[in-house]
């Protein structure tokens, strides 16, 4: 196990080069780049990013008005010096490598357009996305997990039909549209307005005390937590009825209950470690997944500045830094979770080794 | 040659039947399908079937022109235009199909603006585009589940199989492989998109081409998991001793074992295609402008929260058509399950 | 040699300004106004970043360069072009406008309490210019030098004839040296700046709103260019990420002013208690801002679209009014100039004057512009699609086309007729497609293409597009940036916004005239001429403007009566109860 | 009638059929009852039935009673049922091997029950287990605490059970074949500790065996099942001496089994192995080296010729198992191993493919070597598709007679494994690797769950093979008498190690080493 450890250790590094580098010539191969983006927000084409993520909000003329007066064709000189100012005077492998260079420091330097260095940008973009991604994931294995183990125990019974009607329209509702409904039922100025509209924290959270503080934070996070788990039920709670029901037919199961155990303790006990090896060994997965991807519309929707929206922003407006950067640590940490959860496998499971069995 | 099923594929068959709700989702799931292909005789915005000056023509099927009917357009006849019409009328007849509307035809007529709310004519309305909705629910649904099927079998396909081979054989093909797959899926798919949607308009295939890239290793990880810790059972290792071959034993022997989590997936990895081209549409990189998808309805229905029955015609379709499926994958697995009787 | 210069309180684009020396406020201000009460406005977008608008680091904080930094003239907002003296107390200039002189009232200060001086205009004017963002370096481009005569005279020399010059050096934002010398300009981040306006930050929640506070002892608060102005005691921004939601925190009065920019969510979205309770004002202002051309820009550098007579066909395919009505709820109206909403727009058939100035181009020039009046191709009496379709058949016909199977193909070449249109926001789709499907009617291949932001720069910069949608805005009073458009010069250069690829001698010679127009009255009627010279060569087809503000408040705010040309401003607004 | 246990005509069905028709008997506390018939014929399904331990779901109870202690079981809430189960009532399952949660180490499986109706815990309960592991005759327990199951040999599992089902010292114990995987000597053990325990704690027992000798000394009544049903039911004395039914008098004289069919002439060598070693890695370093190993077979050196039948006895957890696994490259070892001169042991996976053919195996758990989601019929019929693609139409035909040769009713080949009984699985297992017509067969225990009847049918039929077809046999059991009837050479492990190997008849007449000599003794102890 520990040299398979080892080897894995040893191949992340040719692994994160690899995708830097795919990536890397990927995005550059695309049309536009941050100069075009830059000529965009000169000209006035504009906040596309998030009207793109949202649909847009329909704006059919230019109601601005504004100065015309300077809006006249750039200069190439000026053209240039942005060039010179992005490092696009060099080639690209010089700036391949250096950016591999710099990243093997941890150094990932600052965005395009933001006034801030990427670190900072990850870091305040953490506790929304945070937020959102641990209580979703608490929220959703909490109430699955136990639904699936009993609507496995009760097979084809009315229960078991009714929970997964349930669970299934509440997959198809798109998450995005859930969330204007309750905003616009709960927050709104037309119905109820029970629930704040956007943001963490309220404006004052800093002079509350600390219970005031904990009652705000989760007084905002409700409404995009109950839109963001929505959908989540339906997948992991077939899985685990599923899985148990292939498991709970097994001998060992019998031995368990000629032991003399009640039924939940079978079920957890014995039952849930065979069952749930996919589950349990995905839990690292499925973490990094809400922690660092984020849900951009529902981000998006509730003004929560977090890493979702971030990395689309960076993506549709060619902030190269912000880009490779999240890309660069997310994938480390990625890798490295991979690593565990493959570990979490012979945890859960000691028969397992992923040894070749050729030979 | 008759076909006939053995004995214990006939228990199979019973066990699905036997789950009444499954078996009849499948019948129902195929029959909307079964319409669904059919779109273009059940929303059209030309006749099934029309007489004029003596002759009886198929505008379906067949393209006639505009100056046929003594127009001057050389495009085809656009059966909606009052003037076609009356001139149609006046010299025989025509059928039109139950929803008078294709998925591009727009409603000029429409007494209020865009959207419009559901009519007699539209039934559930009109998008903001003043589009026949139902008439798009059909032509989004056909164009959106095919996408699903095919993109779905192909993932399945080609995912159960790399997992399979991971998990199976161990060793340097799983290390090797898993990173192959790390490097691949952090691919950026969305320049990948916008570098082709700046090479081609992207169109059905190429989408399906695309999203095929990555979609494959959603069940990846599942399936290796359970192969890795398959490969260790008894029943394994008797087959090894019986001198079966090695895809033998992953697909006969493991696989059915290890299918539980794809069997799971498989509605989700659909209705998962679907939703995926509604975030392209979202980007704008979905299927070429004018498309009908179920995606671009709900983003209209984002849009448009004043006209709920488009988000809502959209989530209804969406999760009827995910609940006929799910019931469908329970069935799938009694079938497959020794237990049940 | 010396220039006869004159002292002014204000100077007027052409002619003499509006106001005199000793005028006491603005009409359309209300000097009574009370001060106090709060203002809460909001802002779609992701966050801001940074404090320091000038430069192109970073998103800047929404209203910053709006309240926190004064200039040296204000504009007013019910003449074409004049401004009036803030900081400076009077300004000198020639005839010719070579050069301007700002005199600095003695009493200006920062908001410090530090004095502004001739120093600081000079460091701001550098600082911008060097800098700053590259706008300022382009705005200012024709400045050849800058001297401080005395601690409160500034004098700016013009290197090239650029009659804007003094008036648009008065809008430079003057930034006090004493603060940002010890200061990286461009990476000042959300460090509270030193302003000048009647406003500072007062606070500020990172990303998601920000808050300005009024300047109690103001130094200019009872200037006459500032009397009844800046009434709020604070102003707040909220960031939104959502239109939709933002729209939602509205109705449940969570900020007070709303400018809508979506038809249908005026037609539909303003409804509910407060509405009907009228706890909302919701109204259209009328504005006297010229809308210029939003349009169907059709690149004539491609063969399809040589041809006027084709791209005149093309423009009766698109169906306006059904658009309006159906889309729009008959908000907009359909534009008829390149300088729509103003008086510069021509209308009906040419004038005395316009004639004159056309005649010596008869020749060059298509017979309709002396004939007939220009109008886009509509529906409206009585017309249907299809009569409108014949028309344009028979426009496709004249060009040289003709239908083989079906197609609409040029005779000569044997090409069908086929193009793109291109497109980056989604929501112009649902105006495109309807264009399309009557295109196609007429045998030709349109495909709708919708491409990202920076491919969609990228492809207008190198012109490589057969037709967008495209604002070509227009001040009150045009000038040299008409070259830029419209000018043969700039057809090849790429990222120029002669977008058509116009290549008009008789055009340019236009616009040469129109840039030298030596008063007001010359400019109207050159600028009409070229107008119609633009129009009857059918570079575009004209989509619509829209020649009112939509806006909705709650009814804390109170506004001043009368709505001058540019618009209604949030400045001169107040609160109804203020506390 | 005892107010102890009593089962009163009972009767299961699965579905429409019914396995247990009409079952009465009643037992006393401190008794033993031996429940014996054919396989197949509801014993376990009957004992299971007490604990109601069969999924509800299957299974129907159309009549009958079974009283403990006045308690009607097949009524009472599943609550009152779980204070019984393991506490009052224990059960040791027929396939050790497939019982225990393939997850939970052994320690953990025992100190459960412990915990749950004694609220033992920690060391107190850790101490229990070292020492029921002691009884149960599992040498040096303490380093098995912490193994799986999968690292235990076939016998060390079943006495993991054993140990599980007496930790708390039940009153009623229900043993269903507790001792099919022990070697003499710890059977002999295991048995005198149940009747220890039956002394010391008037604990009654239900004791379900085909094993006569044993019934005969341990237990103080008998009941015969034939097809669900009650045959004769009497002491043990009578029933032995004076059997009334036919039935009953032809399952006691199917006693075995003659001598192997006489070798003749020069034996052409089919397979020669010398020196194989197997080592399970314990521990590795960081670079993956294995720094503590178990030594599972330390140098085994035999020969087969054509023909012949070697048989291997020895201790459970001797390496037997491990031997056929090496054999059949199911495991890595070392040492050389030549099928017909030639090497096999350099072969890789694929290459060796082709030999499977020549080779097949019964595993010792048949259950665990089934595809669960396979028909019986596939699971035999699918050796013939891989090898003989040829003749695809006679497949069902050979599958049938496969069947038949076994005792199994072919119309059950489209059931799934685990709707068989553990005699009829294990019957399975040989048919799938006798319908492929080997060269060589390895048989890991392949009668242990086979009454004497069907036992005597497999071995005639497995003689008979060999004489047709010129079969060799490597036989590993625990049934002397089985292995004495088949075997031409004896070898005997333990611990690994080859204690003895010779011609068959030379080591039962004359063993040389003290430990071959302590087996046969004890082998033989219910003869005397
Ligand atoms: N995977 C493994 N890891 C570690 N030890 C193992 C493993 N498999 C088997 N062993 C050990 O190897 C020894 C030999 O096991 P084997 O199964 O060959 O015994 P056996 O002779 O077949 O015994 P039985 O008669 O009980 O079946 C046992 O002590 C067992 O604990
Ligand atoms: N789940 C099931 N479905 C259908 N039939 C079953 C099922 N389980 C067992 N049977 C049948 O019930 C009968 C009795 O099985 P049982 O296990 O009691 O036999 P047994 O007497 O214990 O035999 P053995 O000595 O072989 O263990 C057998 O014929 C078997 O095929
Ligand atoms: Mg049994
Ligand atoms: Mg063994």
């Amino acid at each position: 196990m520990g040299n398979y450890i080892l080897r894995r250790l040893a191949l992340i590094i040719p692994t994160l080069i690899g995708i830097m580098l795919l990536n890397f010539v990927i995005v550059q191969a695309a049309p536009g780049g941050p100069i075009e983006q830059m000529i965009a927000q000169l000209e006035g084409h504009g906040s596309s990013a998030l009207s793109r993520a949202t649909g847009g909000g329909g704006a059919e003329v230019d109601t601005g008005g504004g100065d015309t007066r300077g809006a006249r064709g750039l200069d190439p000189a000026f053209i240039a010096e942005l060039e010179i100012m992005y490092g696009f005077d060099k080639p690209a492998h010089e700036r391949f490598f250096k950016m591999m260079k710099d990243y093997a420091t941890f150094n990932f330097g600052e965005s395009f357009f933001r006034d801030r260095t990427v670190i900072e940008l990850i870091k305040e973009k953490m506790p929304v996305s945070i937020s959102l991604g641990l209580w979703s994931t608490l929220i959703i294995y909490l109430i699955s997990i136990p639904l699936g183990i009993r609507k496995a125990v009760s097979d084809g019974s009315r229960f078991d039909v009714w929970t997964s009607s349930v669970i299934v329209v509440g997959y198809a509702i798109p998450g995005f549209l859930f969330a204007i409904l309750l905003i616009v039922l709960f927050a709104g100025g037309s119905y109820f307005s029970l629930f704040p509209l956007r943001g963490l924290t309220s404006p004052g959270f800093a002079d509350m005390t600390w219970y005031q503080q904990i009652g705000d934070y989760f007084w905002h996070l409700t409404l995009p937590v109950a839109a963001n788990v929505i959908g989540g039920f339906a997948t992991l709670t077939l899985l685990t009825k599923n899985s148990f029901l292939d498991e709970i037919g097994k001998h060992y199961v019998v031995t368990a209950r000629a032991k003399g155990l009640e039924e939940k303790r079978i079920l957890y006990g014995h039952v849930f470690r065979n069952a749930m090896l996919i589950v349990i060994a995905s839990m690292p997965g499925v973490l990094i997944g809400l922690f660092f991807t984020g849900s951009l519309l529902i981000e998006v929707i509730f003004s929560l500045d977090g890493l979702g929206l971030l990395g689309f922003e960076a993506a549709l407006q060619r902030d190269y830094p912000v880009i490779f950067g999240t890309l660069f640590i997310f994938t480390l940490m990625g890798l490295a979770l991979k690593l565990i959860s493959d570990l979490t496998y012979v945890l859960v499971d000691p028969r397992i080794d992923f040894e070749s069995r050729e030979g | 040659m008759a076909w006939q099923l053995s004995p214990i594929q006939q228990r199979r068959l019973r066990n699905f039947r036997n789950n009444r709700r499954g078996y009849w989702s499948l019948w129902i799931f195929l029959a909307l399908f079964g319409l669904a292909l059919c779109a273009e005789l059940i929303a059209n915005d030309k006749p099934l079937v029309i007489s004029y000056q003596g002759g009886i023509y198929f505008p379906v099927w067949e393209r006639i022109p505009d100056e046929y009917f003594g127009g001057f357009l050389p495009a085809e006849a656009d059966y909606r235009d009052p003037f076609i019409r009356d001139e149609i009328v006046d010299n025989g007849w025509m059928i039109w199909p139950p929803i008078r509307f294709s998925y591009r035809t727009i409603n000029y007529d429409l007494p209020v603006p865009s959207p419009a709310p559901p009519s007699r004519e539209n039934w559930l309305g009109t998008d903001d585009q003043g589009r026949d909705v139902a008439a798009r629910l059909i032509y989004g649904f056909r164009i959106s589940v095919l996408f699903g099927l095919v993109l779905t079998l192909a993932s399945c396909v080609v995912g159960i199989a790399v997992g399979a081979l991971q998990g199976y054989y161990g060793g340097k093909v799983d290390l090797l492989g898993q990173r192959f797959i790390e490097v691949w899926s952090g691919l950026p798919v969305l320049y990948l998109l916008i570098i082709l949607s700046a090479i081609v308009q992207p169109n059905f295939w190429w989408l399906l081409g695309i999203m095929l890239l990555f979609s494959w290793m959603g069940l990846v990880d599942v399936v290796r998991a359970e192969f890795l810790r398959a490969r260790n059972f008894e029943y394994v290792r008797a087959a090894r001793a019986l001198g079966l071959g090695n895809r033998l034993i992953m697909f006969r022997h493991v696989l059915p074992n290890a299918m539980v989590a794809t069997l799971t997936f498989v509605p989700f990895i659909l209705t998962g295609a679907i939703t995926a081209l509604t975030s392209l549409d979202f980007l704008g990189f979905g299927l070429p402008p004018g498309s009908p998808s179920l995606g671009e309805l709900i983003a209209q229905g984002k849009d448009n929260i004043h006209a709920p029955w488009l988000g809502l015609s959209a989530f209804i379709t969406l999760s009827v058509m995910l609940t006929l499926l799910v019931f469908v994958g329970e069935a799938v697995r009694d079938a497959f399950d020794p237990r049940k009787n | 040699e010396e220039v006869p210069v004159t002292v002014k309180h204000g100077i007027a684009m052409h002619g003499e300004p509006r106001y005199g020396a000793d005028f006491s406020h603005f009409e359309y201000v209300n000097p009574q106004a009370p001060k106090g009460g709060t203002l809460r406005l909001h802002v779609v977008a992701n966050g801001f970043d940074t404090f320091n608008p000038f430069v192109i680091r970073g998103v800047a904080a929404a209203g910053v360069s709006t309240y926190v930094y004064d200039t040296l003239l204000e504009s007013s907002d019910d003449e074409p072009f004049s401004a009036y003296g803030l900081i400076a107390e009077s300004l000198e200039t020639p005839a010719d406008r070579s050069f301007v002189i700002f005199n600095l009232r003695p009493e200006a200060r920062f908001q410090d309490g530090k004095p502004i001086t001739a120093d600081d205009v000079a460091f701001s004017f550098e600082l911008l210019t060097t800098k700053g963002h590259p706008f300022f370096r382009s705005y200012y481009s024709d400045v050849s030098q800058v001297t401080v005569e005395s601690p409160h005279r500034i004098r700016f020399d013009f290197g090239d004839d650029n009659r804007e010059l003094p008036l648009i050096l008065g809008q430079l934002p003057i930034l006090p040296k004493h603060f940002w010398a010890e200061r990286e300009f461009d990476r000042a981040g959300l460090t509270i700046p030193v302003g000048s306006g009647p406003y500072r930050i007062e606070s500020f929640d990172a990303g998601r709103s920000v808050t300005y506070r009024r300047v109690e002892d103001y130094w200019a608060r009872d200037l006459p260019v500032n009397r009844g102005r800046h009434n709020f005691n604070q102003i707040r921004y909220d960031y939104y990420s959502d239109s939709t939601v933002a729209l939602e925190a509205f109705k449940a009065g969570h900020y007070d002013f709303r400018l809508e920019s979506s038809a249908k969510d005026w037609a539909t979205a303003y409804t509910g208690d407060a509405f009907r309770r009228g706890r909302v004002t919701v109204e259209e202002l009328d504005h006297g801002r010229p809308a210029g051309m939003q349009a169907f820009v059709l690149n004539t550098r491609k063969p399809q679209f040589a041809d006027p007579k084709v791209r005149q066909a093309l423009a009766y395919a698109f169906d306006f009014e059904w658009a309006n009505r159906n889309l729009f709820h008959d908000q907009y109206s359909r534009t008829q100039s390149f300088f729509e909403n103003s008086d510069l727009a021509s209308t009906g058939l040419p004038s005395e004057q316009e004639l004159a100035i056309l005649e010596p181009y008869r020749d060059r020039l298509p017979p309709e512009v002396f004939t007939k009046v220009y109008t886009p191709p509509t529906l409206s009496d009585g017309q249907t699609l299809r009569d409108n379709l014949r028309t344009a058949m028979q426009l496709l016909r004249e060009a040289g086309y003709e239908v083989r199977n079906g197609k609409m193909t040029h005779r000569p070449t044997g090409q069908p007729l086929r193009f793109e249109i291109l497109l980056h926001q989604k929501n112009f789709e649902r105006i495109v497609l309807p264009f399309k499907t009557n295109l196609e009617r007429l045998g030709i291949d349109v495909e709708v293409r919708l491409v990202d932001t920076n491919q969609y720069v990228q492809r207008v910069r190198a012109f490589d597009f057969d037709i967008i949608t495209q604002v070509l805005p227009q001040s009150n009073s045009p000038g040299n940036e008409q070259r830029d458009y419209w000018h043969s010069d700039n057809a090849e250069i790429q990222g120029s916004r002669n977008f058509m690829g116009i290549r008009n001698p008789v055009v340019d010679e236009l616009l040469e005239l129109v840039i030298r127009a030596p008063d007001r009255e010359t400019l109207v009627h050159r600028v009409r001429a070229l107008d119609r010279v633009l129009l009857w060569n059918h570079y575009v087809i004209p989509q619509w403007y829209l020649g009112v503000d939509r806006i909705a408040y709650w009814n804390q705010l109170q506004r001043p009566e009368q709505v001058p040309k540019a618009g209604f401003n949030l400045s001169n607004w107040w609160a109804r109860e203020p506390d | 009638m005892s107010d102890f246990l009593t089962i009163d005509n009972l009767h299961v069905a699965f579905g429409d059929t019914d396995v247990v028709s009409g079952l009465s008997f009643s037992l006393e506390p401190g008794k033993t009852l031996a429940l014996v018939g054919e396989s197949g014929s509801g014993k376990s399904v009957s004992a299971l039935s007490i604990l109601r331990l069969i999924n509800s779901a299957q299974i129907r109870y159309p009549s009958g009673k079974i009283l403990f202690r006045g308690e009607d079981l097949l009524r009472v809430p599943e609550k009152r049922l779980r204070q019984i189960r393991g506490s009052r009532i224990s059960m040791i399952f027929q396939e050790p091997m497939t019982s225990l949660n393939p997850l939970h180490t052994v320690e953990r499986q025992i100190t459960e029950i412990l915990s749950i109706h004694r609220g033992m815990r920690g060391p107190q309960a850790r101490a229990r287990c070292l020492e029921l592991l002691d009884m149960v005759g599992i040498p040096s327990p303490a380093e098995k605490l912490a193994s799986y199951p999968h690292q235990l040999s076939g016998g060390q599992k079943q006495r993991v059970m054993i140990a599980m089902a007496l930790a708390n010292e039940p009153e009623l114990l229900v043993a269903d074949e507790p001792t099919t995987a022990l070697d003499v000597t710890v059977q002999q053990q295991v048995l005198e500790l149940i009747q220890e325990l039956q002394r010391k704690h008037h604990m009654a027992a239900l004791l379900i065996t085909h094993d006569l000798n044993i019934v005969r000394r341990y237990a103080d009544q008998v009941v015969v099942m034939e097809k669900g049903q009650l045959v004769e039911a009497a002491d043990t004395e009578t029933l032995f001496e004076h059997p009334q039914q036919p039935y009953t008098r032809q399952l006691l004289d199917a006693m075995p089994h003659d001598q192997p069919p006489a070798l003749v002439g020069n034996r052409h060598e089919l397979l020669s192995v010398d020196n194989l070693q197997v080592r399970f890695p314990l521990k590795r370093n960081l670079f993956g080296k294995v720094t503590s190993a178990f030594h599972a077979v330390a140098g085994a050196t035999f020969r087969l010729g054509k023909g012949e039948t070697l048989g291997i006895v020895g201790e459970s957890g001797s390496g037997k198992t491990t031997i056929g696994h090496a054999l059949l490259k199911l495991i890595e070892s070392q040492g050389q191993v030549s099928l017909d001169g030639i090497r096999l042991d350099g072969l890789n996976q694929r290459q060796f493919r082709p030999y499977r053919r020549r080779i097949q195996i019964v595993f010792q758990d048949p259950f665990g070597s089934l595809s669960p989601r396979m028909s019986v019929g596939d699971i035999v019929g699918e050796g013939l598709g891989i090898h003989f693609p040829a003749d695809q139409a006679q497949h069902e035909q050979r599958i049938i007679k496969a069947l038949r040769d076994v005792g199994l009713d072919p119309d059950t080949r489209h059931r799934y494994p685990h709707e068989f009984s553990g005699g009829q699985r294990q019957r399975i297992a040989i048919a799938r690797a006798l319908v492929l017509q080997p060269e060589l067969i390895i048989l890991d225990e392949p009668t242990s769950a086979l009454d004497r009847t069907v036992q005597k049918q497999v071995v005639e039929l497995l003689r008979n093979l060999q004489q047709q077809y010129g079969l060799s046999y490597v036989f590993i059991s625990h049934d002397l008498a089985v292995v004495k009837a088949l075997s031409h050479h004896l070898l005997v492990l333990k611990q690994g190690q080859v204690v003895e190997y010779g011609p068959a008849e030379q080591v039962f007449e004359a063993p040389q080493a003290l430990y071959t000599q302590q087996l046969l003794e004890a082998a033989f102890f219910y003869h005397r």
